[in-house]
């Protein structure tokens, strides 16, 4: 799917607005409109704890007294194939949220230990991302020339790609490069996914950044560093890149969710983690098979994906909104 | 005064914007005759373009509240219906606008848009519309104008489509054009020339003319009353001499010195220090008192306190501020001396 | 299972007491009435007509040219509608469906003194579906295209192991079958294979002594095509039939329509009873969709069957429910296959870890992942006891390695090997292909592993490269995944290749010369009752070497409409017998 | 115009091939040996060695890609001596894993992922654009937050997810529908809209919930626009501003995203092909991955990549038609 994160060419401002509010300096104005964003706020609190949630699985489950690997043949029912025993994908006072048809092992805390997983991917990779696209972004609007067109070329060849069938394809080799390298299965294919992201995520932002650092080249600030004689990279660090924070924010914000669900959905196609460890993509994977006799066990998973992926989207269109009033929701 | 073709009483536009209510425009009143011509001046964010928008029904009721009354002849503006006011708009009043390019559609030929505006209030059959529309590009001085009628806006340039917009405003014949910045956009022998088209034409339309500019030199050329407006208050107005020779509000008096006479040649302007006030939380007293240099002229600080009204000065002028007039003469004198000071030094 | 997965396993036989008597006593001529075995139970007379649609979620056969096809249920199915044989085993249900019987063959075949020289005689009739008759140059140029190794993939090598070619220095046969000009040694072949002067009878001179040719022979790789037809490659789409159907769609990824061949003599074949008018194999179908057309019986799905296994969620519904809309409809048996772990000997050549690691395995664990009761038995060995000649309790599980190991594992005993061995375990990698049911049943290893505190990283391959991969000495892991099901009712064809030196499918890389000396000696006893004593001894052998960790004797569940009749589970391929089914009019 | 069209389509071109080069090295110049995926279990170095002359892989890489080249336009042959076969033109490769041509492969599955992707389209385009517009002409009112409310929701949810939820309930459930199970329209049309109506859905959920938001957010910026105002101060009624001056300017880059879009299909609704088991190219390309068939991996991520690079241009071309300045410009 394209994207709709191109900030869009400054409309004219709404009447009398501009000048409203004076002496803030835009990330204070930002703040400011995002904190009266309730939804925004709810959706932000909310992250925060799933994120604390992933981070502290291991002593969560701890407490709760379950274990998102050892087996519990005595929850299943082998007369049936292994499937859970009793209703509701046998939940019980041990395993809250059910177990694993197959393996008995309990849901509940590989679901904790799954977010870890997707979250992980997602943010290292939406990091180098930023990273990469801000830099070649930077690097294609400020030199120009026949750099500018070579970047160009490569981000058409690159957007051409189809990349959820690259990313399916490339995954067997790959992953045996890595391991090739020394890297233990489990972590080349991490290693894997970060990568493949980052490699088909970053033209997008690398043409965003272009655009805008096409027009910040020619403004007075920069003219002025230029004349006195600033160094190029002084000029792109102290100069530059300052005003770039907020369209690199907002892609940020609009692509993590995008990258949890893109995780998600090439474990359901069968890239991605190894057992033993749970990640919801492959949680959702696997609950295929028994969708139709354990509804729950598709049904966990799935909400949980929903809701990140859903307060990532409601965060970030907030600060968006709240970055670039203009084309936002909240403006009457 | 009160029987003049378009009067404007009172006029508010407000905000409501999450931060506040935005009093864009507080309490505006005017009037024009058909063939005259009244400038509206002030910084950006004065309310001087909002004004003109609440006239011409262009302020969405929705986001804004617009109260007083505006007449053209007889027709009330602010209370009419949008229908009303929509079949007023290109007929009775039109408009033209600061970027002819941004203001032209850019998928349809400038023939198709001028019929269309002919078609919209006449019955008129497509030809006879279209006649119309090349014998109005010809007085706005377009050359060949069969054959530019079918060209596209991007293919024009700036002056020309500022012709295409003012032919567009024109051909209905209005009773009152707003000219909102009409050449801010163009370069500066082709803004002479524009401003010549529309002397021009308002002599053959009998048109009343808002023209709303901060280009002191273009108010001088053409208009001949003068409306000064800060922080969506009128603080002045008067004729073209009231207010070019004997200026009494010290924001006028700051105006005027900020820019360069056609006599000097061209340098860096002298602009009024500080920044307008937010339109949410206007100061109590005068609006234009943290940036007045002759505030402290008045004892207790009176003008952070107390808020001034217009007050006529001759039957033709009028201010709003709370020096007496001595003070504000003085002031004008001081301040323009000044200036001319810097302008003739630099020369 | 995935078809990947069926790639690597091979077609199965289960022998019956009576068939093997038939077969081991003479160690000559065994001969069989040549006619359908009607009596056997399961098997009755039924209606002529109507359509049978088979559902798949394949995309496509694997292979239809009978030389290369390797997998149990499609010879079951190819064999019982296009793919005549020389012989072929009786339609019925139990022991009796493993009796072999004459196909093309006027008997199940005639063999020399030491079984080196097998001769079968054509019966009169047989004819391809352009109405050439078929002759012994057909069959013969069949078995050719097998030594034709680089296009005809995929198939058994028998011919090339058993016929007597010699061969190459770098081990391959000096004939290069039928495609290849330079440097290929025809003649050798001729001499192998050879003709009577009528075409009616074909001999085949072997390398050593195979009491059981004639069971090799029902391998559809020995089954005749006309030369002239052979397209190579391409032939794979473009089969020229021999029995009473012929392929008059294709299409794959959609559906392959099978219709009369009006060239079949019915005088010519009393094997194939031929009911229906029509068989569409409908590809690419989902398999809960599969699961679900059937279980609802809807009338126009009715004559319709399963072709592979049910999904494992919805066994529970159709076999434990008692529901009498499903009786008749289904069988639940043992498969063809073991399966089990291969140890790589090369990365773990101490015995006490090997044997620590079969010791701490949680096989109930394993049959828990595989699908609980439905997925089998837990396995004492790689011989099955549906090789009753061949199979006898190893007693690995007993105190075979020093103390009882229950299905839970005993991880302290699999501790105190470790310690006994002497040095510490290293940590190990279980190799297996990348799919749902295998990916649990590495984390059921890693967990039993870790009990006994062996630290075990799972490495999953991508299916298709599997094979690839751990064949490969230089990429090969301690652990891999396996399973595998005989060729025919011998441990012949399960214990030399899985654990002989020159096998096949080793695994587990296994390197015993004296081991190696006893599967030969074994190989050619002649008497079938002593030679399932020793491969009872050798399984035995095999297990207190620790060379596989033995998990599950497989088990099958297979589910049809209700029109379909003569629905049983084949025990000579471990499937519907295709060839008798009909639909009930 | 004529200059721009060749300078496009040559451009276009150039990013075809570009791409077809980089997906041959990548996938021919990455796997340890592609000639060992050629076969499978009975593979012996002999047999792989055969196969890597008979598919031309001892060949350099560059030579295996005019190869490959030539095949597409001219046809090739592979192996020699009597197990010669020619692939005819346009040949996309060999596949050993099925012993098939791929062409052929890839014309089979194209019709159905056809079906799909403008099916899905058809759905998505109708209720994302409408709803969008409507959503713009509603700001900030409570039927512009429940319309954009609505589409965040949709546009969070997990294709996957949405689709085995549909299944589940309509299917399992409720039993509105049968299972789902591909046949052609032109074997049995009410079978093939029973089995469409699911995927067509949760294809089009996703894509309208995005369109909900792009198009509202393209008519809000294209109504700020000065040319509407001016298209008010002549007098026009509200619904010509919005139908002749809003839409038209605030719709032409709706058509780029949503040529884009249906290109990104028709390569492949890898996802939603999976979850109802459609026979089209993505589930082609995901099988081919699993059995690690090169040739057909290949090819599938050629032709999914080369409709995107046709998409770009026809889309540009499109533009230009409906947008002078670019049409005439140039």
């Amino acid at each position: 799917m394209s994207t709709d994160t191109t900030v869009p060419p400054a409309a004219a401002p709404p009447p009398s607005v501009s000048g409203a509010v004076t002496g803030l300096s835009l990330r204070q104005l930002a703040w400011r409109r995002l904190k009266r964003d309730k939804a925004a706020m709810f959706a932000m609190w909310l992250l925060v704890a799933i994120f604390l949630t992933a981070l502290l699985a291991p002593l969560i489950t701890n407490l709760l007294g379950v274990n998102p690997y050892d087996f519990d043949l005595t929850s299943l029912d082998p007369a049936q194939g292994s499937l859970p025993a009793g209703p509701w994908g046998g939940a019980s006072l041990d395993h809250p949220l059910g177990v694993e048809p197959l393996t008995g092992r309990d849901l509940l805390s590989r679901l904790l230990f799954g977010a870890r997983v997707s979250l992980f991917i997602a943010c290292t990779a939406v990091i180098m991302i930023a990273i990469i696209g801000t830099t070649i972004g930077i690097i294609a609007g400020y030199k120009g020339g026949w750099l500018d067109t070579v970047i160009g070329r490569t981000t058409d060849l690159l957007l051409a790609f189809p990349f959820i069938l690259a990313i399916l394809a490339l995954s067997p080799v790959l992953t045996q490069r890595l391991q090739a390298m020394g890297l233990s299965p489990e972590s080349s294919r991490v290693v894997y996914l970060v990568l493949v992201f980052a490699f088909f995520g970053w033209p997008y932002l690398a043409r965003l950044i272009r655009g805008q650092v096409l027009s910040l080249r020619e403004r007075e600030f920069v003219e002025a560093a230029v004349a006195n004689g600033a160094p190029t990279r002084r000029i792109l660090f102290r100069e530059v890149l300052p005003n770039l924070w907020a369209p690199i924010i907002v892609y940020v914000t609009i692509s993590l969710p995008t990258l949890i669900a893109t995780e998600a959905a090439l474990a359901y196609l069968g890239v991605g983690i190894v057992e033993p460890t749970p990640s919801w993509g492959k949680m959702l994977a696997d609950s295929v098979r028994y969708f139709a006799v354990v509804p729950t066990y598709l049904f966990i998973p799935g909400t949980a994906l929903f809701i990140v992926v859903y307060a990532f989207n409601v965060f970030g269109d907030a600060v968006r909104d709240a970055l670039d009033p203009r084309t936002g929701r909240n403006v009457r | 005064m009160s029987d003049a073709y378009v009067r404007v009483e009172d006029l508010k536009v407000s905000f409501p914007t999450e931060d506040g209510l935005v009093r864009a425009v507080d309490g505006v009143s005017f009037s024009v005759e058909r063939g005259q011509t009244i400038a509206i001046v002030g910084e950006s964010g004065s309310g001087k373009s909002v004004t003109s928008q609440a006239l011409m029904g262009l302020v969405n009721k929705r986001n804004a509240r617009v109260e007083g009354r505006a007449f053209i002849g007889d027709n009330e503006l602010i209370s009419a219906s949008d229908e009303q006011l929509r079949k007023l708009r290109g007929a009775e009043m039109s408009m033209i606008f600061q970027d002819p390019f941004a203001s032209l559609h850019p998928f349809y030929r400038i023939g198709s848009q001028l019929v269309e505006t002919v078609r919209v209030h006449r019955q008129v059959s497509k030809d006879d519309a279209r006649t119309e529309a090349i014998d109005m590009l010809a007085r706005v001085g377009i050359p060949n104008p069969e054959r530019r009628i079918d060209d596209y806006p991007h293919q024009l340039s700036g002056g020309m489509r500022q012709r295409v917009m003012i032919a567009m405003a024109l051909i209905n014949g209005p009773s009152l054009l707003i000219a909102d910045e009409p050449t801010t956009a163009l370069d500066v022998t082709v803004q002479a020339q524009i401003m010549e088209l529309l002397a021009e034409l308002q002599v053959q339309y009998n048109t009343a003319i808002i023209l709303i500019t901060h280009d002191l030199g273009v108010v001088a050329d053409v208009a001949d009353e003068v409306a000064v407006m800060y922080a969506g208050r009128l603080v002045e107005r008067g004729t073209l001499n009231d207010i070019f020779y004997s200026p009494e509000m010290p924001y006028t008096v700051g105006l005027l010195s900020s820019v360069p006479r056609l006599d000097a040649v061209s340098e860096r302007l002298t602009p009024i220090k500080g920044q307008p006030p937010s339109l949410i939380n206007l100061p109590p007293g005068c609006v234009f008192q943290p940036r007045c240099a002759a505030a402290s002229w008045l004892p207790d600080n009176a003008c952070a306190s107390e808020r001034p009204e217009l007050l006529s000065v001759t039957s033709t002028h009028s201010v709003r501020c709370l020096l007496d007039k001595t003070q504000r003469d003085q002031f004008a004198a001081e301040s323009l001396a000044a200036a001319a000071g810097r302008a003739g030094g630099a020369s | 299972m995935g078809k990947a997965i069926n790639r690597g396993l091979r077609l199965a036989a289960v022998v019956s007491a009576g068939a093997l008597a038939l077969a081991a006593c003479g160690g000559g001529s065994s001969s069989s009435e040549g006619s359908a075995a009607a009596s056997g139970g399961g098997s009755a007379e039924g209606a002529s007509g109507g359509t049978i649609t088979m559902l798949t979620n394949a995309e496509q056969w694997q292979h239809v040219d009978p030389q290369r096809m390797y997998t149990g249920a499609d010879i079951a199915f190819f064999s019982g509608y296009t793919t005549r044989t020389l012989t072929q085993y009786a339609y019925a249900a139990g022991e009796a469906g493993t009796e072999l019987i004459a196909d093309m063959a006027t008997d199940t075949g005639t063999a020399n003194e030491d079984a080196t020289s097998w001769s079968f005689t054509l019966r009169d009739g047989v004819s391809f579906e352009d109405g050439t008759a078929i002759t012994c140059a057909d069959v013969k140029y069949g078995v050719s295209r097998t030594f034709a190794q680089d296009v005809i993939t995929d198939g058994p090598t028998y011919a090339i192991s058993y016929l007597d070619i010699a061969k190459a220095e770098d081990g391959s046969s000096v004939y290069k079958g039928p495609y290849a000009t330079d440097g290929n040694d025809a003649a050798a072949f001729d001499a192998a294979v050879q003709c009577s002067e009528d075409g009616k009878t074909i001999t085949f001179n072997l390398n050593r002594s195979v009491a059981d040719f004639n069971y090799t022979v029902t391998l559809p790789a020995f089954s005749p095509v006309p030369a002239a037809k052979d397209t190579g490659e391409s032939y794979d789409d473009a089969v020229v039939s021999s029995g009473p159907y012929k392929i008059s769609e294709y299409t794959k990824g959609q559906k392959m329509t099978l219709v009369r061949n009006e060239n079949w003599d019915k005088a010519s074949d009393d094997y194939r009873p031929a009911y229906p008018d029509q068989i569409v194999v409908e590809f690419a179908q989902d398999p809960a969709a599969m699961d679900q057309r059937i279980i609802a019986d809807a009338p126009e799905d009715q004559a319709t069957v399963e072709y592979g296994n049910m999904q494992p969620e919805n066994l529970a519904t159709v076999f434990t429910a008692n529901d009498p809309r499903f009786e008749g409809r289904t069988y639940n048996g043992y498969d063809p296959y073991v399966r089990y772990t291969a140890i790589n000997t090369s990365l773990l050549p101490n015995v006490k870890h090997r044997q620590a690691i079969v010791a701490a395995m949680n096989n109930a664990q394993y049959i828990a992942a595989r699908g609980g009761d439905f997925a089998g038995e837990r396995a004492d060995g790689i011989v099955k006891p549906n090789l009753p000649l061949d199979y006898a309790p190893s007693g690995i599980w007993d105190d075979m390695y020093g103390d009882v190991i229950p299905a839970e594992g005993n991880p302290e005993l699999a501790k105190k090997l470790i310690e006994e061995s002497g040095e510490p375990m290293p940590d190990l990698t279980y190799q297996f292909p990348n799919n749902p049911v295998d990916e649990k049943i590495a984390a059921a290893i890693q967990s039993s592993m870790a009990a006994a505190g062996i630290n075990v990283t799972l490495e999953p391959i991508e299916p298709g490269q599997y094979y690839g991969i751990v064949f490969d000495p230089e990429q090969a892991k301690e652990l891999m995944r396996s399973g595998w099901g005989p060729d025919w009712l011998n441990a012949s064809t399960v214990i030399p290749e899985l654990l002989g030196q020159t096998g096949g499918f080793n695994l587990s890389q296994v390197q015993d010369d004296a081991y190696e000396a006893k599967i030969q000696d074994a190989l050619k006893i002649l008497d079938r009752t002593e030679q399932g004593k020793a491969w009872q001894e050798l399984n035995k052998e095999a297990m207190q070497n620790a060379w596989v960790i033995p998990h599950l004797f497989g088990k099958a569940q297979a589910f049809w409409g209700s029109k379909i009749g003569n629905g049983f589970l084949w025990d000579a391929y471990g499937s519907l017998a295709f060839g008798d089914l009909y639909v009930e009019q | 115009m004529t200059a721009y069209v060749i300078r496009r389509v040559l451009t276009g071109l150039l990013i075809l091939v570009l791409l077809s080069m980089l997906t041959f090295v990548l996938f021919n110049a990455l796997p340890a040996d592609p000639a060992a995926l050629t076969c499978g279990k009975n593979c012996t170095p002999q047999v792989i060695e055969a196969n890597r002359i008979r598919l031309g892989l001892d060949l350099p890489l560059w030579q295996q890609y005019i190869e490959f080249v030539k095949g597409l336009f001219a046809g090739r042959t592979y192996g020699s001596g009597t197990a010669t076969f020619a692939c005819a033109a346009p040949c996309l490769g060999y596949s050993f894993r099925r012993g098939e041509e791929v062409t052929p492969l890839i014309i089979n599955a194209l019709p159905t992922t056809m079906y799909l992707a403008v099916g899905a389209f058809v759905l998505w385009m109708i209720t994302g654009v409408l709803l969008g517009i409507y959503a713009a002409l509603r700001r900030g009112r409570w039927q512009e937050k429940v319309t954009l409310g609505g589409a965040l929701v949709g546009y969070s949810f997990p294709s996957f997810f949405i689709g085995l939820l549909l299944l589940f309930f309509v299917v399992i459930r409720w039993q509105l529908l049968p299972y789902p199970s591909y046949v052609p329209p032109t074997d049995n049309p009410v079978q093939f809209f029973q089995t469409m109506i699911l995927p067509w859905i949760t294809l089009a959920l996703i894509f309208a919930a995005f369109y909900i938001r792009l198009t509202r957010n393209q008519m809000l910026e294209t109504l700020s626009e000065d040319f509407i105002r001016t298209a008010r101060a002549k007098g026009l009624p509200e619904r010509t501003v919005i139908r002749k001056h809003g839409l038209r300017a605030g719709l032409t880059p709706i058509v780029t995203a949503a040529g884009l879009d249906l290109a990104g299909l028709l390569g492949g609704a890898i996802i939603v092909e999976s979850v109802f088991t459609l026979p089209g190219l993505g589930r082609l390309a995901v099988g081919a991955v699993v059995d690690s068939d090169l040739p057909v991996i290949v090819a599938t991520v050629l032709v999914a990549g080369s409709f995107i690079v046709i998409a770009n241009i026809i889309v540009d071309l499109l533009y230009a038609v409906i947008d002078p300045r670019v049409r005439l410009s140039a």
